[in-house]
């Protein structure tokens, strides 16, 4: 991937020199997964070579910060990302159902991404839109009052789109 | 030399003036709650109904966002603030409501009773 | 029908005490006399906090204050204020306050007019990417105030002085915070702001940053200064992008307007703050996890002492402080420690800002005076259960508080109070749950939280809570055993004594205070296989009741073809088939089908 | 230093201030049962087994990382503070494969012990055990992360003491682990095999790469001529493995077992360390005199080198070309001995007995073959050589003493001292200074660079010429001293570097600490170092040069120090390698 993504590299390349200006700059390592991730969509192995190489941190410490944090992605994610607020107020009021139902819908558990590459499903803490419980955010929309029948029709219509 | 306390009401009054410039003195000031939970709600449809309206020439209306004021179930909220009136409160505004905010609160100065936040 | 003047009255204890009920028949009276009732709204407030000036009427619109009203005042405001639209200069009171602006707008909407704003002041009512919007409502001049006014230590003195505890959930007093760093002798500093609001159903700090993200910055420029910091580090989560937007905007703002940066307004005080970003994990809202996140370690606690006030990040001498806290300052700095401490309890002073949700009318975010009770926020400002239900549960302090029966809702707010009867204070995540709700499984659900976010470092939080977890999943999938209910005391307490960080110590609580407040919904489940608010599934049944009409939906959903029937006609569920995965409930668009 | 007063069960003390519970408790003669603590790394508070109680205080206090202050009332044994111990160890053996008798570190296992200590007779709360696939990838270091508490004194080690940063937590909560990078196999990642790991887990979660069940079927075929080689350090700590002190020298006893396990010849691998001097001596003297690049530093270490290929590239053209004493001795084996036996060298099995994990690496390396055979088929460490022993039912302790086989037995105290940081030093400066100035060097033990600080330095005259000399054990404090070269090139003309700390002393192949001690004691460290010394004091020929075997294999086979035979096959090159590593400048690990 990192060959044939020049502009993707030479972009986290600059970030990082820019980083390495300031001093203390190996503190600013989760700053540069972020980055990294936000131009790759996840943190490939070979990524965070570049990163400890650049940045003068040991692998095994980069692969533990990438491990510990769940924001971090070590394997690319589906088109869509639906994350399910599994907050307590979504909790209280039925998200546990419907994470059943998109889990059977689409055949995939948490974390886990759709053959196709179409949906991966995540869970999440609070999208601080307790008010609309139960909500998931499918990419940057929030769908909130959600019943199981509501996103089983979500999903369609996003398949659909696909088709 | 200013003190910083001299700096600081300098500046607020250079504040206040530029408030003033961008049309806060209109008879009807405007505020739509744009934080993430308000976004969610839908509020941004809500926002860009009130802009165009003034794009197309709504006058003497100070329209402003404003972060999240609390009241989660009734986003998204809108504000419409008169001086000498105690100010209006919208909760769970659609577009549809927007439209009718402009055109009977705004426009015709009635207050739309069964959608105010009590 | 459109009301014109609205009169509200502080329905606080101290007003209360001065006869505010009175008052207000008296104005209701004198009101129905000048056949005015239909144009008069009457409103009554939580506290306003001008305690020493009770009762207090406020008149809007223009917000004219009235102090130390007595009965016979009453005919004489309505006849000069209302009626001739005199305001009674006799009877006003200058009490400019901070937070007046919020209540000019909002101050008759009975959910806010229960409430306090002071941390809250300028949200809903500025616009949050408008540093003039915050210059006009006196922004900065906290700042301007101390760097003209006061000595650092003279500002440690004036936090101290007010009382304020750290909002982040411990309560920890500010001032000796404060104080511990700024004697520290070291030429580099730092100050920090936590905004790693990670419980579950918490958005207090979102909020605040979203909607006044200068009276953050504010606040910690004051703090910097107090404690001779040179430098600040916000930090959060990720998951706030519009939060960061705004962060971000108002700290280049700042900058631009020489808040922030070298020299600020002409002193010799130089300060700049930088925001770093969580990437999702919960524990780095403990202290010594978040100065290692913020140097880029894993968010791993650390053994305290040292503490971060000595050795905080890249072991130099730090003050942290949570978003909520910071906000307070500037209004302390303003308003002055001892208006301040005038609010509250005797040892929980100012107000606390709660994420109100679950199953509750009124689903919001509320700053209250310390002190108000909790039935008052769930029945006042929350307006009771939706749905005729009943009340069952008060979750505070999220996934490190506990659960509180009915029993307890008239206990006060404050630190110790809460944490008397088995919760904390906590961060600010106020849960209402009602007889729907399974006590054992709420519990599993923040233990399934706690153990997931879970660092793994020290043994009893990484492997006890996994331990009680699955003593709990056991006990609502019907499997739990004699015993049981004794082994999550067990390790429950020793998870909270010998854990190395405050995620490890706070986990056990949820499952220890519904232990003690609804131990018989886990005797039920474990006794009599039973779950009384239908929530575990392997406990339940379904039945089909008469309102089939025969759709068959439910047949075709169920996986093991333990539904009967033909088409138009009852449908039955053969009870030793059927394995309770509910899709037949799902299903059904007719309300048909029973748990039972 | 102030004192103050504590109470510890409710009886005074006046102890220092400034330290921590446990350091005051110790002292005391309490020893609070502990677990991820270790005296040589930083504080971690992690397990939580010290946990004792303090008055005033809500929770337990982890006595390792709590300070001790005035008036201060220490609870260590209550009821309460047992059971709270004993649930903690129970949690983490709840976690904990229960294969006590089918492990490797069965009755050496400090888990094993803890939950003997604590009392353990009942479980409460089994549940779930993590899963992973055991890393069998290295030729030197098994790691099965199933076996793993979760302390992290390995994590630690490999970064504060060694620098390597190979090992890391990854993953969190119930799920966490240790891992080298992006979970690859151990052989893949910058592991330097030194096997420092091995020693300070308190569990089975590494162990080294065991080939005693390959030797076995060896040591059965008659057709096959079995030699085994020894390391200086090996006696100096075999007995340990037997219950014995620390220091307690097993050398001759060393040979008399391995002659009963049925070893043809036993040879010393301390000769071929003479033979290492000989050539490195030589090799120095040629660089002094301009032909290569100064400060040359020592090759005889193999996590050592695999350290310099990954982490100081820049430093290659500075390491002696000279094999490692074990490689010159089975190359030696392979050749010149095949020819005195007329054998074949592949009918002869090459074993090399070693306190090293990373000689298992080394024994592997392609570019140290002789003829297309490696010079050793075989490492075995100290720990294994002890079972072996003790499988086969041999009395080591009180067995009679026999001597090493001729012709590559006899070796010089030089040889011996080897073993110990700044040995090849001193044992190289011995001869070199003689080989340069023609007259004998009077005070041969060189104090300045022996013991146990991290970087030593010292210098010698030699005609007038001042040679500076530096010496570091450990790969943390090799990459401090590489990092001074940096900055001053012509600081040292000669510089040894062990990768273990105290050097092969503390090899990673080395027993277990006992249940009284600790792993990487340093009281221990310098008894082994002591009994080296020792022997070295012991023997008349002193000096590398003077060995008469030497002296014969020169005439007989090689010619002379750094002749074409010599460089044939005692010499080597190394290469820069892939994966490269990071050693970064100001990191703390936590």
């Amino acid at each position: 991937m990192i060959q044939t993504d020049d502009v993707k590299l030479t972009e986290l390349k600059n970030f990082m020199a820019e980083i390495k200006k300031r001093e203390r700059s190996e503190s600013q390592l989760i700053a540069i997964l972020h980055k990294a991730q936000e131009l790759y969509g996840y943190l490939g192995n070979d990524v965070m070579d570049e990163i400890a190489a650049t940045m003068n941190i040991p692998t095994a410490h980069i692969w533990g910060v990438a491990t510990f944090y769940h924001y971090f992605n070590l394997k690319p994610k589906g088109k869509h990302v639906i994350s399910v607020c599994l907050g307590t107020a979504c909790y209280v009021k039925g998200a546990a159902q419907i994470l059943e139902t998109i889990k059977k819908e689409l055949k995939i558990a948490i974390g886990e991404t759709t053959q196709d590459r179409f949906f991966t499903l995540e869970e999440t803490r609070c999208l601080g839109t307790c008010g609309l419980a139960p909500v998931m955010m499918i990419d940057d929309k929030v769908y909130g009052n959600l019943t199981s029948k509501k996103v089983v029709e979500i999903l369609h219509s996003l398949a659909h789109e696909h088709e | 030399m200013l003190t910083p306390l001299e700096t600081v009401k300098k500046k607020r009054a250079e504040a206040i003036n530029r408030i003033v410039g961008k049309g806060y003195l209109s008879t009807k000031r405007v505020y739509v709650g744009m934080a993430t939970c308000e976004i969610a709600a839908g509020s941004k449809d809500v926002m860009e109904v009130f802009q165009t309206a003034i794009k197309n020439g709504l006058t003497d209306v100070y329209l402003s966002q404003k972060g999240c004021a609390g009241r989660c179930n009734l986003e998204p909220t809108v504000e419409v603030i008169e001086e000498g009136l105690v100010p209006v409160k919208y909760g769970r505004v659609t577009r549809d409501m927007a439209h009718q905010i402009i055109e009977r609160h705004l426009k015709k100065g009635e207050i739309i009773e069964e959608w105010v936040i009590r | 029908m459109s009301r014109k003047y609205s009169i509200t009255i502080c329905d606080g204890p101290t007003c209360l005490h001065k006869k505010s009920k009175e008052l207000e028949s008296a104005i209701e009276q004198c009101l129905k006399e000048h056949a005015l009732t239909d144009k008069v709204r009457i409103n009554l407030s939580g506290c306003l906090g001008m305690c020493g000036k009770g009762p207090i009427l406020i008149v809007k619109p223009g917000y004219t204050i009235y102090g130390s009203v007595t009965l016979g005042d009453v005919a004489e405001i309505i006849e000069k204020h209302i009626i001739k639209k005199k305001p009674v200069a006799r009877l006003a009171i200058e009490e400019d306050h901070l937070y007046n602006r919020f209540f000019r707008i909002f101050g008759d909407v009975n959910f806010f007019g229960k409430q306090l704003r002071i941390v809250l002041r300028n949200c809903g009512i500025i616009d949050p990417e408008s540093i003039d919007d915050y210059l006009s409502v006196r922004g900065y001049e906290a700042l301007a105030y101390v760097l003209t006014q006061m000595k650092p230590l003279d500002v440690v003195e004036e936090v101290k002085k007010s009382g304020l505890r750290g909002r982040g959930g411990a309560g920890f007093p500010t001032g000796i915070k404060w104080q511990l760093t700024a004697r520290e002798k070291n030429s580099e500093k730092f100050v920090i702001c936590n905004a790693d609001e990670g419980d579950p159903g918490a958005f207090m700090d979102r909020s605040t940053i979203e909607g006044d993200p200068h009276s953050v910055i504010e606040g910690m420029c004051v703090g910097g200064y107090a404690v001779g910091a040179q430098k600040g580090f916000i930090y959060i989560r990720a998951e706030y992008p519009l939060a960061i937007k705004r962060l971000e905007k108002a700290i280049a703002d700042a900058k631009a307007e020489g808040f922030l940066g070298d020299k600020i307004m002409g002193s010799d005080f130089s300060f700049d703050i930088e925001i770093r970003l969580g990437a999702g994990a919960f524990v780095c809202g403990e202290e010594t996890a978040l100065i290692h996140s913020i140097e880029g370690h894993r968010g791993m606690p650390r053994p305290r002492p040292p503490y971060p006030s000595v050795q905080g990040v890249f072991n130099k001498p730090t003050l942290i402080n949570n978003v909520e806290t910071w906000a307070n300052i500037p209004v302390i700095i303003l308003d002055g420690a001892e208006w301040f401490k005038s609010i509250g309890t005797e040892k929980s002073k100012g107000t606390k800002v709660f994420a109100l949700a679950g199953k509750i009318k009124n689903t919001g975010l509320i700053e209250v005076p310390m002190g108000i009770t909790l039935r008052s926020i769930i029945y006042d400002i929350g307006g009771g259960i939706p749905n005729n239900k009943k009340f069952k549960a008060l979750q505070t302090g999220g996934p490190s508080g506990g659960c509180l029966s009915e029993e307890y809702l008239d206990t006060k707010i404050d630190y110790e109070s809460l944490a008397k009867v088995g919760s904390i204070m906590g961060s600010g995540g106020m849960i209402v749950l009602d007889e729907d709700t399974c006590m054992v499984n709420i519990a599993k659900f923040f233990l399934e939280f706690t153990e997931n976010e879970s660092c793994g470092k020290c043994a009893p939080c990484r492997e006890g809570t996994k331990r009680m977890l699955e003593i709990l999943t056991r006990i609502t999938e019907g499997k739990g055993e004699e015993g049981d209910i004794n082994k999550l005391q067990r390790l429950g307490k020793l998870i909270q004594k010998a854990s190395l960080c405050g995620l490890g110590q706070s986990a056990p609580n949820p499952v220890l205070s519904t232990l003690k407040n609804f131990r018989s919904e886990y005797e039920e489940h474990i006794k009599e296989k039973k779950c009384r608010a239908k929530v575990c599934s392997t406990l339940l049944g379904y039945e089909i009741s008469e309102k089939c009409i025969g759709c068959t939906a439910c047949k075709k959903v169920c996986p093991t073809g333990a539904i009967a029937g033909i088409q138009k006609s009852l449908h039955v569920i053969d009870q030793s088939k059927c394995i309770r995965c509910g899709a037949c409930f799902e299903a059904c668009k007719f309300n048909a089908i029973k748990r039972i | 230093m102030k004192k103050i007063k504590i109470t510890i069960n409710d009886k005074p003390y006046e102890v220092d201030d400034g330290q921590t519970i446990m350091q005051a408790a110790d002292k005391l003669g309490f020893r609070i049962p502990r677990l991820c603590y270790h005296p040589k790394l930083s504080i971690e508070g992690a397990c939580r087994v010290c946990i004792v109680q303090v008055e005033g205080m809500r929770n337990y206090v982890a006595s390792c990382a709590y300070p001790v202050s005035g008036g201060m009332k220490i609870q260590t044994n209550t009821e309460e503070i047992r059971q709270a111990r004993r649930d903690i160890v129970e949690l983490i053996l709840d976690n904990h494969p229960e294969d006590c008798h089918t492990c490797e570190r069965d009755g050496v296992c400090e888990l094993q012990r803890l939950a003997h200590l604590t009392g353990m007779r009942h479980r409460h709360f089994e549940g779930e055990k993590k899963h992973y696939d055991k890393d069998l990838s290295s030729s030197s270091v098994v790691r099965d992360p199933n076996k793993c508490v979760l302390c992290g004194r390995c994590v630690r080690l490999c970064s504060e003491v060694q620098n390597v940063f190979a090992l890391g937590h990854a993953h969190r909560g119930f799920r966490t682990v240790v891992v080298p990078a992006y979970n690859m196999p151990f052989k893949d990642s910058v592991c330097t095999a030194c096997g420092q790991c091995i020693n300070v887990c308190p569990t089975a979660a590494f162990v080294e790469k065991n080939f005693t069940q390959e030797l076995y079927p060896k040591m059965g075929d008659t057709s096959l001529i079995k030699i085994a080689q020894v390391a200086p350090s090996v006696r100096a700590a075999i007995g340990e493995a037997f219950g014995l002190e620390p220091g307690r020298t097993m050398e001759l006893q060393t040979v008399a077992a391995l002659r009963r396990l049925g070893f043809d010849y036993v040879f010393d691998t301390q000769f071929s360390a003479d033979l290492t001097i000989m050539e490195e001596a030589s090799e120095f003297l040629e660089r002094l005199q301009g032909k290569g690049k100064l400060p040359m530093i020592t090759s005889c270490s193999s996590a050592w080198m695999k350290c310099v290929e990954q982490f100081h590239p820049d430093f290659l053209e500075n390491i002696s070309t000279c094999k490692s004493p074990m490689s010159m001795m089975g190359a030696i084996i392979r050749t010149y001995f095949a020819e005195k036996i007329k054998k074949r060298p592949e009918d002869i099995v090459s074993v090399a007995v070693m306190c090293c994990t990373a000689k298992k690496y080394e024994a592997a390396r392609p570019e140290l073959m002789v003829n297309g055979l490696p010079g050793v088929d075989m490492v075995i460490t100290t720990r294994e050589i002890a079972w072996m022993i003790k499988s086969a039912g041999i009395d080591f302790v009180n067995i009679k003493g026999e001597n090493f086989d001729e012709p590559l037995g006899l070796s010089s105290g030089a040889g011996a001292i080897f073993g110990t940081t700044g040995g090849v030093m001193e044992a190289a400066l011995r001869t070199a200074y003689e080989l340069y100035t023609g007259e004998t060097l009077m005070d041969i033990e060189i104090q300045d660079i022996r013991g146990l600080k991290g970087v030593k330095v010292g210098k010698v005259v030699m005609d007038g010429k001042e040679i500076r000399v530096a010496v570091a054990h450990g790969l943390g404090n090799a990459s401090k001293l590489l990092d001074e070269v940096r900055r001053d090139p012509n600081k040292y003309h000669f510089i040894e570097i062990m990768g273990c700390p105290g050097g092969c002393v503390g090899g990673g192949g080395q027993p277990y600490a006992g249940s009284n001690s600790i792993p990487l004691d340093e009281e221990c460290l310098k008894k082994r170092a002591e009994a080296l010394y020792g022997l070295d004091r012991s023997k008349t020929i002193r000096r590398s040069h003077q060995n008469p075997d030497i002296q014969r294999i020169y005439k007989e086979f090689l010619g002379r120090p750094l002749s074409a035979t010599a460089h044939r096959i005692l010499h080597t090159h190394y290469q820069a390698k892939k994966p490269c590593g990071i050693i970064p400048r100001e990191l703390q690990v936590r």
